[in-house]
């Protein structure tokens, strides 16, 4: 059965390791925040300058200068600190974020990604998006593997402008955890009562399947 | 040395057509309220505007495109707003997009006395495009340029008599690098305080950045997207 | 998350001859004390130590050179050290001098992630020799590269456990950067405070970058030119 | 008569306007501080991370974490901040010091200045010179004509290794007030009993006189 999206972000979330610094995009990625597991220490950064997201905050709490990248009302926890833009985008194509999590409109088998604009649609712009792929160390995309007009996702290349080349490294959907590696896309996880032959029917590239093919555990 | 004016129309005085101004603010959040006004009433046209949004279609920086006080954006993204949309498709306004940190960094570079950086962001994307890239330590980068202004407008949270700036929580973003890479700064505080009030390792924007400075008055602060918990 | 290590031996139990190390101070202001007594102690060898400064003879990161433990220095002045100019003459040490402002700005570009930028500083002067050169908006202009480290040691006021840094007056220098520039930041700091101690709009150094932390002690200070006036 | 080391801080001095942010160089230079016009706000950086320089502290305020950037033990004023070099550098080279005021070894008639080492001597490097001579708005040398030794210093070309190129506007020294123009040196002031010719014997390109050459006043 293919994962519900918020399965697809508790399984995201199972990459997350005590100590790590890490980014969410808006959409299902800011979903994985809920399923960080017990007892290790994640800080979530946001590119409008915040290092260690807390949760939204009460009624009460909600202050207008306190905001995440997607423009939400959140609070902040122990050990936060504010910077300016060009000091978190240091942060961010420096290399210091250990996993940007973000949704995608297509991704290549070489791990290319378009996320920000369909040509000859509302002109919306980046925003943080090209600076987070180029920089965080690791990039999961976190989508289902098709769109809504029934067209593929996972391609041999985008069609859609690019947001950043060569710089996605795991794709999770609601079928499958899908590596990619310079020998191509190489399916490592599959969706409980999902085959590998379901997840290339939905898969533009030719899949490699991993000897050590396990099920998503959630 | 007196730095304090007594609002926002004095601070602005001199501002004319065909200015480039950078404003402060991500979102809706940390914008300087009583300038952005001030704009609107002078009615100045053909401005170039450097902000990371363009306010909503009928907050913040969108006021000026009711008016049409605009003629070019240089921002990262420009969602939330119709008018903008209608502008743009219409031919009306002109928008040159850089990528969030693109935009920071050229910032403080202006500010900063450089003359352009690589960087790997938007190398391989349509950004790149008439941009000199080369190759750098195995990746491929592009090269970026300074960016400058007029004026820069800021909303700082405290402020001394001499400009001496404090932001508090995400109300910082784009603004002390922008103090920095203007002709003319211009800060409108919440708290406008004594030489001496504020601790100087905890100053965010040194005075020397600071031309004008004001306290303004009736702050909205809108929200855009009120998310909230259960208490 | 536990960054918080016993003592500086701890914190660079892991360093190797030939590594890179960048190490905060102005003089003898700001310094890393404890780690550099414990890189003294543990005798590693074949150094390259970026610093803007070598210390004094015999103090600060100018031990180092006694035992003979630096192979390389690259700063911007390195006077007040006979050993050094010693070594230096006797070709036993190499040095890259660079430009105050701009070795700053290359260990920030470094940590920033960015493949170099063009600065003023240093056209037409032998600083810029075998260096690229371009005309920039009228100026020439050189191309400066980033610098990266293996190690930066630095000393904050506080810190606290997750590595949330704070620095005091003119201690702080050029530790900001280095502890975004280095694959492994070590903190010692004068005191070492609890997660959620410092206030969130006045943190100098964000605990993203640093990687162990330990309170220093016996700190010495010692001062270079103390010049008083009569009270 | 030709000034005195203290003469020459005080007429630099008289450069300084309310408002302005300076930077002073060590060794005579830094005795202008002593002669700001009353009245006025002037504030001085140091490149060490410093914008604020009040006076040498007493015995009793002496603090090892508050120095100049010639490592001298120094107080805060009111309105004083600290940041770190990148930040006070991105200051210098941004063209937001109003004045730097320093000492060199030779200046040309082109405005190069040559103050930070003479090749065979000791290597002691340039520190923050080289930024200071290309960031500031205006760059004044403070400087005797003739070095120990007798050579002139103000010259048709620099024969030691520059510290910048076309960089200085102004030279003060013990004998006049020289201004550096496109057209070369441009004597427009002259200490008390000194003639133009006098300050040509001991300046190697030829000085034009201004039409309003007039006498220093301290």
């Amino acid at each position: 059965m293919p994962l519900t999206r918020e399965q697809i972000a508790a399984r995201a979330a199972q990459e997350l390791r005590d100590g790590y610094y890490v980014n969410l995009g808006i959409g299902m990625p800011t979903l994985v925040a809920n399923y960080v597991p017990k007892g290790i220490d994640v800080i979530f950064q946001s590119e409008n300058g915040m290092l260690g997201i807390g949760s939204y905050p009460t009624e009460a709490e909600i202050d207008p200068d306190l905001i995440n990248a997607g423009k939400e009302t959140v609070t902040e926890i122990k050990g936060t600190s504010y910077f300016s833009s060009a000091d978190s985008f240091a942060m961010i194509r420096g290399g210091h974020i250990d996993i940007a999590i973000l949704g995608a409109m297509e991704v290549s088998e070489q791990g290319d990604i378009a996320n920000w604009t369909i040509p000859g649609k509302v002109l919306k712009g980046m925003g943080g998006a090209m600076d987070l792929v180029s920089g965080a160390k690791r990039v999961i995309v976190a989508m289902e593997q098709v769109a809504r007009d029934g067209s593929k996702k996972l391609l041999k290349e985008c069609r859609l402008p690019l947001t950043g080349k060569k710089c996605v490294n795991t794709v999770m959907s609601e079928l499958a955890v899908i590596d990619i590696t310079p020998q191509g896309l190489l399916l490592r996880e599959i969706a409980p009562g999902v085959t590998p032959d379901d997840v290339q029917k939905v898969t533009e590239p030719k899949l490699r399947i991993s000897p050590e093919l396990r099920t998503i555990k959630i | 040395m007196n730095k304090v004016v007594a609002n926002a129309d004095e601070a602005i005085r001199d501002l004319q057509d065909g200015a480039v101004i950078m404003s402060g603010g991500f979102g809706l959040c940390g914008n300087p309220e009583n300038l952005i006004r001030a704009i609107h009433r002078k009615g100045v046209k053909n401005l170039t505007i450097i902000s990371n949004n363009c306010g909503t279609t009928d907050k913040g920086l969108g006021i000026l495109l009711q008016t049409r006080q605009v003629r070019k954006m240089i921002s990262s993204y420009v969602g939330e707003n119709k008018e903008f949309e209608r502008q743009f498709l219409a031919g009306e306004l002109e928008v040159e997009l850089n990528p969030q940190g693109t935009l920071a960094e050229r910032i403080r570079a202006g500010g900063a006395g450089l003359g352009g950086f690589f960087t790997p962001t938007g190398a391989g994307t349509q950004i790149a495009q008439g941009k000199e890239s080369r190759v750098i330590e195995g990746r491929e980068m592009i090269f970026e340029k300074p960016l400058k202004a007029d004026y820069a407008i800021v909303r700082a949270w405290k402020g001394d008599r001499w400009g001496n700036l404090v932001f508090r929580k995400t109300a910082r973003n784009f603004s002390p690098m922008m103090c920095t890479a203007a002709r003319i700064t211009v800060a409108e505080v919440e708290h406008l305080v004594e030489v001496g009030e504020l601790d100087p390792d905890q100053v965010h924007v040194p005075s020397v950045y600071v031309n004008r400075i004001f306290q303004g008055t009736s702050y909205e602060k809108p929200i855009e997207k009120r998310t909230v918990r259960k208490g």
